[in-house]
């Protein structure tokens, strides 16, 4: 591969991937055909090193590998990504998860069986960043997918001791008995949540802009 | 119907006769059979997205022009498929059905003999040729959507580490009733789906079960003892009980006894390499 | 702020944000000490997408605005990141995307009609998840049947700054051409869809008119 070529491969690898990536790594990702070798990929670092000196972004070398990072100095702009207030969880991921609590041990499998759709990866993702769920064994079928379940951080987060306190499924079918003097606040938001998501609800003017967050990816649900 | 399983279009059984009129023109040759061996006949089907689909299927085949179909024999070939789906027992959509009702009708509308002196007399053929033509446009326009370069496919989004502020990025907050009345809208769909199934069971064996799999994290092997607790009465034991059961059935973990009264033990079933 | 400067702080927020960014947003990671406006941000955006062109990785600007993404020449390398291979999308859920793209606002039925099958639930209830597709209103009719549309979304997702950029649907060929001695009536009433099919793939712009495309009778009218 050509030296040029070989740098922007090794661009797009490392500017994309979620972890530092050592050089035996980096060596994965090329095929016998691509005809690099070790010290190509070293030149091949070292110069991309030094075609950033002058970016707002560097490629830096840590313990475990080679890796983009934004520059110190620019902290104090890139900090402002964080300013903005918490959005809302989506309905996807609430689903998820109500499964994952109900269900469990439940595999990603299971979880999309019931509700009809594919469930993303972010979202199986962002509740074990949040530590709510996490894999617990795995299921003795092809593929060894594994099991979800709740952590004890969940029940912390809910004021729970144990799940037993968790309403039972027939305490749901009746939720407004259960939380009577909310009754007219849930209404409302239930009525947020479909016209944003769902399917059948009456949505008379199309002006409801809500910013739905599943983990990473924000998600604007209008339009303008 | 007749139960036999058509494998052949049977030859028509008008002999030397015209096999069709279409536009004045006598058709005397019967269409190129169209053979699938049975076997495969189901997987092709699942190929088609609907009879739109099919017909037009069975006009690219042959290089029919979508304008000018020879209804007659289209129409054959449509009922051949639809039979051979029937015998077979495929869950025929109702669509299917109706779109050879429709055949059908054009094509006794087309062998009518036509009045010339009757003005305002449609090519009965119209509708069906401006459905599939409108049909095939967004056929074709999925397979351009296709092709778009998109994210997570041809272009990935860029991941890098950010040096920034101390600064905590704000969660969403999520309450209780959040994940109830989430669960709630859950049990609603399945409820008018079928009989999915999602029957009543008690949420503190589905936490058990949790527990005993942690407990058995790592590859240990834990002695069945061990997971009660004299604690929790008589029914935390049970509740203990059912949970390593239903671990069982799932195929979760394993039971070992080295001889008859020697200890039991539990172990996952083999072993969890990746972890978390 | 020096133009060289705002070229790196640019650089580095859009290298770390998680969503495109509109010049709107861009200009909030601002100060006012920081003397930036919009056309200082206009042009620092420019020679970015400039100075990335023999890059690994790219500076786009879609619907919700600018973000970076690796090259589709890199693609084979880049995938490898991930165990999965891309989701592949059923014919069926690309056609009733097609639908809800060049046919906006339009009907889950107005769908089925065209398509000559029912729709599935799963397959709206996916591309709702995805976020690209959502209900903009709903048809006056009986029943008040949902209207959908694409969202912003969708547009970033396949790379496209506005529904302009989609490729133009095939032409329907004229029947009357071949048949010059069928009856006036039936040009007329092919006319008639022929104009209204050419205006509605125009697809001008991405505001949703409330004009409302009523296929079924189009349909029914050649019946008898």
């Amino acid at each position: 591969m050509q030296a040029e070529k070989l740098k922007n491969v090794l661009e797009a690898i490392l500017i994309s991937a979620d972890k530092p990536l050592a050089i035996e790594k980096l060596l994965g990702f090329f095929q016998e055909e691509d005809l690099v070798n070790r010290n190509d990929l070293k030149k091949a670092l070292f110069d991309l090193q030094q075609s950033f000196t002058n970016h707002g972004f560097e490629l830096i070398e840590t313990a475990s590998g080679y890796r983009f990072q934004t520059k110190e100095e620019y902290k104090q702009w890139v900090t402002q990504h964080w300013d903005e207030k918490p959005s809302k969880y989506s309905r996807a991921l609430l689903e998820t998860l109500a499964l994952i609590v109900y269900r469990q041990p439940i595999t990603r499998a299971e979880i999309e069986d019931i509700r009809g759709v594919a469930v993303s990866s972010h979202i199986i993702k962002t509740l074990q960043e949040r530590d709510w769920i996490r894999i617990v064994g795995h299921k003795e079928v092809p593929g060894r997918p594994s099991l979800l379940g709740t952590t004890r951080h969940f029940l912390d987060y809910f004021n729970l001791k144990s799940l037993d306190e968790m309403p039972s499924l027939s305490e749901i079918q009746d939720i407004d008995k259960l939380y009577p003097e909310l009754d007219l606040k849930m209404q409302e938001e239930l009525g947020n949540i479909e016209q944003e998501n769902t399917t059948e609800d009456k949505l008379g003017s199309s002006t409801i802009s809500e910013t739905i967050v599943d983990g990473k990816e924000q998600t604007q649900s209008k339009q303008d | 119907m007749p139960d036999k399983v058509i494998e052949k279009p049977q030859t028509p059984r008008q002999g030397e006769l015209p096999f069709a009129i279409v536009h004045g023109e006598a058709i005397s040759a019967p269409p190129e059979d169209l053979y699938i061996p049975p076997d495969a006949l189901e997987v092709f089907l699942e190929t088609f997205e609907g009879p739109l689909d099919l017909l037009l299927y069975l006009i690219r085949r042959q290089n029919l022009d979508i304008l000018d179909i020879p209804i007659a024999e289209i129409t054959k070939q449509y009922m051949n498929y639809v039979e051979m789906m029937r015998n077979i027992n495929l869950d025929l959509a109702a669509e299917y059905l109706v779109m050879a009702a429709m055949l059908a009708e054009i094509k006794s509308r087309m062998l009518l003999p036509r009045h010339e002196e009757i003005e305002d007399e449609d090519d009965p053929r119209a509708e069906l040729v401006r459905r599939l033509q409108e049909y095939e446009r967004f056929k074709k326009a999925a397979t351009d959507i296709d092709e778009l370069p998109r994210t997570g496919r041809e272009n990935y989004a860029t991941s890098v580490d950010v040096i920034r502020e101390d600064k905590i990025k704000p969660e969403p907050q999520v309450e209780l009733r959040d994940i109830l009345m989430a669960f709630q809208d859950i049990l609603k769909q399945v409820d008018m789906q079928k009989h999915h199934e999602i029957e009543r069971e008690e949420i503190s064996i589905r936490e058990r079960m949790t527990h005993v799999l942690s407990r058995l994290e790592g590859d240990n092997f834990v002695e069945f003892q061990t997971l009660f607790s004299l604690k929790e009465g008589r029914l935390g034991v049970v509740v203990t009980l059912m949970a390593v059961l239903e671990l069982l059935k799932l195929k979760v973990i394993d039971m070992v006894q080295a001889e008859a009264f020697a200890p039991i033990y539990l172990k996952p079933v083999s072993g969890l390499e990746e972890g978390e």
